[in-house]
């Protein structure tokens, strides 16, 4: 006979307005081997916590059910209140009759009866209830940080500079990421590159970060506190540590003319290359794809030229494994590719670019030393028009969401333009200003009123070529409708920002969920931004949504201080609602007859064969076992088990089991 | 083989060259469009302005006949008809109740399974790859493809060629030995909701789409709608009027440009009906 | 003296096995027999009768005894090997596989995997009578089929036969054993009854060969392999898994499996 | 036990149908409280029981909700990628494709087991799927074949 004790909550009124507490209370009591039942105001506050502490020692209660909110909310209150009276924690179950009862049904009988129906399935769950021990981890003490962007290089160095050791992945050849490309930075015009590569310098320096560029995570297993990595590290074709960097084999490579990826497609590069001359690490890179040797076999000018005899062409990709306790994805952004929009031109008409290659024209390191020209013929363009929404907030032709950065960088490339071509005229067309955060609105504000940027309500239609002008026709809503049509020498798309290609396989990788566009999803709105729902993995940057800098720099430090603070422990405990594949006497052992069934059932490889042997270390049965440092808890195994040999801890068969025929029986 | 085949009204009318040269065309690749028995108007004029289940229930006729007759798929020609149909056929699939009052009110059965074919649709699937062998004339000019708005949208129902860029017709042109210019009003507007009642936008409208055709060097202008072409050749006069220069480039029907390059003449494709002269020189 | 004699008198002498299951004589039929001396070897034989599933035996280790067995296996018999083996069950050095052709020649297999390509090139036929059945069921409403099957399984009175015929019903411990939960009430009653065959369908489901051991076993004749039968057919269609690439089809997956009712 | 019948204007006295429904705790348990956070209203003859992960959900429990009396039931979980444990649910979904053609072949009502993807952040999908099924299992009417197979004994009784 148990001694159970049922705990009502009002929630304020959250409860109370729509279920009739005391009446809960007084039907849980007619329960079989309810003990006691009482209804009070606020359960989780501190004298209600006492309300169920002093019930557990003077009742002697060996179960607890206290029916508030849902379990995802105070669960662990309660259970941490329980134990505090002495009572297993795992003793005590929520009834979850706010959520999903008095907050979903308008108030009368029929919801009161909800909620002592719920009460009463889970009293009979609990008295099938075991007490459990929670499971001590141990924890690897060092982090992975996926993406080398501002959002990686900001949470590498926090978490090393907190003296923990960090494995930075970078895909690229060098770190940096988009902040690398962009030219100056609103609202304060300072040079992107200037204050980002004294960042990447120190990363590179850093003794407790270890950098992998050209580099990506194959694999990824285990859990929080224990993962293992296994990360490719692309051949390079270059020997690193004979390499000084000096650069010669690029400016010897016959192969000039490969598109390059950090000017955006405005300039060229060589196939050995350096993304850019301040890229950490300094050193070239060959892509093979475009390597005249690779692809001919015939060539190898670069290694001829090579001073120190760096260039190694039989090089491999690798494959390194690494323990790690926390991952850190900031895989960043891509830009929509807008040929999206035919009826813009971009592909069509070389004067027609995106933003980031606007960024690009606009750098002093860019293919133009910072002067604006057109791409076409490298003329300056007289009149410039800035197509903002180039894909945003737009459901029937590009993408639901709002790009968030894009209102402050056009407005900050119009301003660009009025500074660098005099006397020069600008147009936005734009369907709302969103220029929220510190400083913003007053830079637009400046664009507009000082530099005499030209602002258009509206949007537009259709981008053509005429006589060597681009027609941008559209329409100024503002001015009643009016049709407006300018004859511009170039044309720039703030294009949408779109999750990285690759994040959802990344994702599926790391088993961490995302959007429909493909955008990692933190664990909570609000109150978990930086957490994913994989207990160890964190977020940061525009890998989870569209974001500008100091926000970017803002969530890789709260990255970061979540993995700090799961490193500053000694041991990480873990819940343990585990499953477990029963043992018994000899001659059976266990029920288990060993069919490995629930092996190809279990996502995190839990389960091993054990060899029951005799003393003569004769194998006499092989059996299911359970690792419960890798067991998840889902269950997939239980259900799957003919002989029900596998149960798991805290939803066992006849818990549930108990629970279902509670909730149906009158 | 047979096809079912629903005119409508302009096919039976000012755009008879249309009528004339989709059927000798179908004939020449051994199909035959049989016309819907008892068909009736699309609703394309006022009632689908007017009145909502009106407009729902002459096009559900429409379909029921296909269905009763035993047609998998029509064609229909006319963009505007082929745009009344597909609309319908998609708002009836998505709402059941929507549904049952319409079959109440036509008496009839109705599944909304019969495949709606644009004349465009119709040459992909059954003529082109039959198209290349057949060429007798390849059709050597610059030609403007032309495909106004009720062909290609809204691209959420008719699910036809891009939306904003349509090329199907480009692609068709080219396979007959014509290069296909690129230019910037394949889509926009010809004025064909104001043909009757003000001539003086349709002269702009069209003006705007035949001059850039022309500045571009079309010698010729594919359509696939019978609106579009009226507006084009028949109000050529206001539309010269309104550009203040006289623009001579004729206007063909798609089916016409391929039937001619596959040797048929110019009397069976009705290309004597057009009111600006067809003279191409080869 | 037939060829499968001679090897199994062979194989008896030279003690490369202990004993030899396989067919004899019964009074109307044949039936299982297990051949320990030399002397009885006579009593072998092999014929379209032979229809007993013999590898039901292979995982009762206390008829086996402690030595190598051969086992004389038709071809259904061999598919529940097939999938015996898939699920760990059976040791390769345990066993000596033979089985005998249409022209009586004696096969003897290497080891599993040799038996498995003898098998790969022989279609699993479902028995005409029985494919009628199952169409006919297809083709009734819901309420026919409910009141059909409830007719038949209300006479099933639970003697667990067909349990114990079915080569893949080895567990040490049957679902119907276990009591906390009672999953399933261990009388017979039309709960229960209905209760054990949907578990027993379900439990074979993907790993069923469809040797019919369990209908015939059946004491009252309850059509109880349409089941597992007409799982065989879904489960085929649904997911590819035919009997050679099946075995574990429903604890894995593919991520395209298709389906029209989650919604 | 407080009567749950719902007088109608026409004094017909509606069924109510009784339905449970199985859900993992990471989606559709989430997308449940979504549903209350938002105060969005619905049937109240929906119960709710907890389960880790769709994966868990033993088919016997779908069979055991029927003969305790259960008129419907909703089965749902992640959507197909989105399992918290990466792939419970397209396990589940195998064994509910096949589980489901086994009970149709013996005649057992498939139409009363609702199978559903609802997300943490589906709160309203979470909020329709209950109020269709009600309505649905309404349409139905009682289990009654069902119950009268499990309640046997009652029936000697009678």
């Amino acid at each position: 006979m148990s001694k159970i004790g049922v705990f009502i909550c009002h929630c304020g009124e959250n409860i109370s307005a729509t279920v009739d507490c005391q009446r809960v209370a007084e039907e849980a009591l007619k329960i079989e081997e309810v003990e006691y039942a009482i209804d009070y105001k606020y359960m989780c506050s501190d004298p209600g916590q006492t309300l169920i502490k002093q019930a557990i020692k003077e009742k002697g209660l060996d179960g607890v059910v206290v029916a508030a909110c849902s379990p995802r909310m105070h669960e662990p209150t309660f259970r941490r209140a329980c134990s505090e009276a002495g009572l297993n924690p795992y003793l005590c179950e929520i009834a979850n009759i706010r959520e999903h009862c008095s907050w979903v049904h308008e108030k009368g009988d029929a919801t009161t009866q909800k909620a002592v129906d719920i009460v009463k399935s889970l009293v009979a769950k609990v008295k099938y209830n075991k007490p459990l021990t929670p499971i001590e981890v141990p924890v690897t003490k060092k982090a992975l940080v996926i993406g080398g962007g501002i959002a990686g290089i900001q949470a590498s160095l926090d978490i090393a500079n907190c003296g923990h050791k960090v494995i930075l992945v970078e895909k690229e050849p060098s770190i940096g990421g988009h902040m690398s490309q962009l030219s100056e930075t609103f609202p304060t015009l300072d040079c992107s590159q200037c204050i980002l590569t004294p960042r990447m310098v120190e990363v590179a320096q850093h003794p407790n970060i270890t950098l992998y560029t050209y580099a990506e995570v194959e694999h990824l297993e285990g859990f929080i506190g224990n993962f293992k990595a296994s990360i490719r590290l692309k051949a390079k074709s270059i020997d690193e540590k004979l390499c000084t960097g000096c650069g010669l084999c690029t400016t010897k490579c016959p192969n000039k003319k490969i598109s390059s990826e950090f000017n955006a497609g405005l300039g060229l590069r060589t196939a050995i290359y350096v993304p850019f001359p301040q890229a950490v690490p300094n050193k070239p890179v060959i892509d093979k794809e475009h390597c005249t040797y690779y692809q001919k076999g015939k060539c190898r000018l670069c290694e001829k030229t090579c001073p120190t005899g760096a260039i190694s062409f039989d090089q491999e990709d690798r494959i390194i494994t690494e323990e790690i306790g926390a991952v850190v994805v900031t895989t960043g952004f891509d830009v929509l590719k807008p040929n999206y929009f035919p009826e813009y031109g971009f592909g069509k008409y070389k004067d027609v670019i995106t933003g980031l290659q606007f960024e690009r024209l606009a750098s002093a390191s860019g293919p133009t030393l910072g002067e604006i020209r057109r791409p076409s013929d490298g003329a300056i363009p007289k009149k410039i028009v800035f197509i903002a929404c180039a894909g945003s907030r737009d459901p029937a032709k590009g993408i639901h969401y709002c790009s968030k950065i894009c209102c402050m960088y056009t407005a900050k490339h119009a301003m660009l333009y009025q500074h660098k071509v005099h006397g020069g005229e600008s147009y936005v067309f734009y369907m709302d200003i969103r220029a929220a955060g510190k400083n913003y609105d007053e830079f637009v504000r400046r664009a507009i009123e000082e530099d005499g940027v030209n602002y258009i309500r509206g949007r537009v239609a259709r981008v053509y070529e005429k006589e060597g002008k681009l027609i941008v026709k559209g329409v100024d809503t503002l001015l009643g409708a009016t049709p407006v049509e300018i004859e511009a020498d170039m044309v720039v798309l703030a294009t949408a920002s779109v999750a990285n290609k690759g994040a959802e396989e990344l994702a599926q990788k790391l088993h961490i969920s995302y959007d429909p566009y493909k955008f990692f999803a933190e664990a909570h709105p609000k109150l978990k931004p930086v957490e994913t729902n994989t207990a160890g993995i964190y977020l940061a940057g525009a890998c989870q949504a569209p974001k500008d800098i100091p926000e970017t720099v803002g969530m890789a430090s709260g990255a970061a201080v979540k993995v700090a603070a799961l490193f500053s422990q000694k041991d990480l405990v873990r819940e343990p609602l585990v499953a477990v594949v029963n043992r018994t006497t000899p001659p059976l052992f266990s029920t288990c007859v060993g069919c490995f069934m629930c092996q190809t059932a279990c996502p995190y490889h839990a389960i091993e064969a054990e060899e029951i042997k005799d003393r003569n270390g004769n194998v006499l049965k092989t059996v299911a076992k359970v690792n419960p440092g890798l067991c998840q808890g889902c269950g997939t195994c239980v259900a799957f088990c003919r002989s029900k040999s596998i149960d798991i801890q805290g939803y066992s068969n006849e818990q549930v089991y108990a629970e279902v025929a509670a909730l149906l029986n009158d | 083989m047979e096809i079912g085949f629903y005119p409508g009204c302009s096919l039976k009318g000012t755009s008879l060259e249309y009528n004339e040269s989709v059927i000798t065309l179908a004939k020449a690749f051994d199909i035959e469009l049989v016309e819907l028995n008892d068909w009736n108007c699309c609703g394309a004029t006022a009632a689908h302005s007017m009145d909502r289940e009106l407009s729902l229930s002459l096009v559900a006729r429409i379909l029921a006949l296909a269905e009763q007759q035993g047609f998998e798929e029509i064609v229909v020609p006319c963009a505007s008809c082929y745009n009344r149909l597909s609309t319908v056929q998609y708002e009836l699939a998505q709402d059941t109740k929507l549904l049952d009052k319409i079959v109440d009110i036509i008496k009839m059965p109705y599944f909304g399974n019969v495949k709606i074919l644009n004349v465009v649709q119709f040459i992909e699937k059954y003529v082109q790859d039959n198209l290349a062998a057949k060429v007798v004339h390849p059709f050597r000019h610059e030609v403007a493809c032309y495909y106004g708005c009720l062909l290609v949208r809204p691209h959420k129902i008719l699910q036809f060629d891009q939306l904003e860029d349509p090329q199907s017709m480009d692609k068709l042109m080219t396979m007959i030995g014509a290069t296909s210019i690129d230019w910037a009003f394949k889509t926009e507007c010809c004025g064909a909701g104001l043909s009757v009642s003000r001539t003086d936008l349709v002269g702009r409208l069209s003006g705007n789409i035949l001059k850039d055709a022309d500045d571009r060097g079309a010698k010729a202008l594919v359509v696939a709608c019978p609106m579009c072409h009226s507006n084009l050749d028949m109000r050529r006069p206001a539309i010269n009027s309104y550009l203040n220069k006289s623009i001579d480039i004729p206007i063909l029907y798609i089916t016409q440009a391929i039937g001619l390059a596959i040797g048929l003449t110019p009397k069976d494709l009705g290309l004597d009906r057009h009111f600006v002269l067809i003279n191409l020189k080869d | 003296m037939t060829k499968l004699v001679e090897k199994a008198a062979s194989l008896l002498r030279e003690g490369a096995v202990i004993k030899v299951i396989g067919y004899e004589e019964g009074s109307n039929k044949t039936r299982p027999f297990f051949c320990e001396k030399a002397e009885d070897v006579e009593r072998l034989i092999y014929n379209g009768r032979c229809t007993n599933n013999l590898a039901v035996y292979l995982t009762k280790p206390e008829l086996l005894g402690s030595g190598k067995v051969a086992v004389v296996a038709t071809v259904p018999t061999m598919r529940s090997i097939a999938q015996l083996v898939k699920e760990n069950q059976l040791k390769e050095e345990k066993f000596l596989l033979l089985t005998v052709t249409k022209e009586d020649e004696v096969v003897e297999f290497s080891g599993f995997k040799e038996m498995n390509d003898y098998l790969a090139d022989i279609q699993l036929v479902i028995d005409t009578k029985e494919q009628e059945l199952i169409n006919k069921l297809d083709g009734m409403n819901r309420e026919q089929r409910w009141a059909f099957w409830q007719q038949e399984l209300s006479s099933c009175f639970k003697c667990y036969a067909c349990r114990a015929a079915c080569p893949l019903c080895y567990c040490s411990r049957c679902v119907v054993e276990v009591n906390a939960p009672q999953w399933i009430e261990p009388w017979a009653s039309p709960l229960g009854n209905m209760e054990w065959h949907i578990n027993r369908a379900m439990h074979l489901a993907g790993r069923c060969t469809g040797c019919g051991a369990c209908s015939d076993a059946c004491p009252l004749g309850i059509p109880i392999h349409l089941l597992t039968h007409k799982m065989m057919e879904d489960i085929d269609r649904d997911f590819g898994a035919t009997f050679n690439n099946s075995g574990n089809v429903l604890s894995t997956y593919k991520v395209e499996d298709k389906e029209d009712f989650i919604r | 036990m407080i009567k749950l019948e719902v007088i109608m204007d026409d004094n017909k006295i509606e069924f109510e149908p009784r339905i449970v429904a199985f859900v993992c705790n990471w989606c559709t348990y989430a997308g449940a409280d979504l549903t209350g956070t938002s105060r969005l209203k619905y049937a109240s003859n929906v119960k709710i029981v907890r389960f880790p992960c769709t994966g868990r959900i033993d088919f016997m429990l779908i069979l055991k909700a029927f003969a305790n009396g259960a008129d419907g039931i909703i089965v749902s979980g992640c959507h197909p990628n989105d399992c918290h444990y990466t792939s419970g649910n397209f396990h589940a979904r195998r064994r509910w494709i096949v589980f489901r053609n086994l009970l149709n072949f013996l005649g057992i009502d498939i139409a009363r087991i609702r199978y559903s993807w609802v997300s943490a952040a589906e709160g309203a999908k979470w909020a329709d799927l209950v109020n269709n099924t009600v309505a649905d299992i309404r349409e139905l009417g009682p289990y009654t074949e069902y119950q009268k197979v499990a309640n046997y004994m009652e029936e000697h009784h009678d």
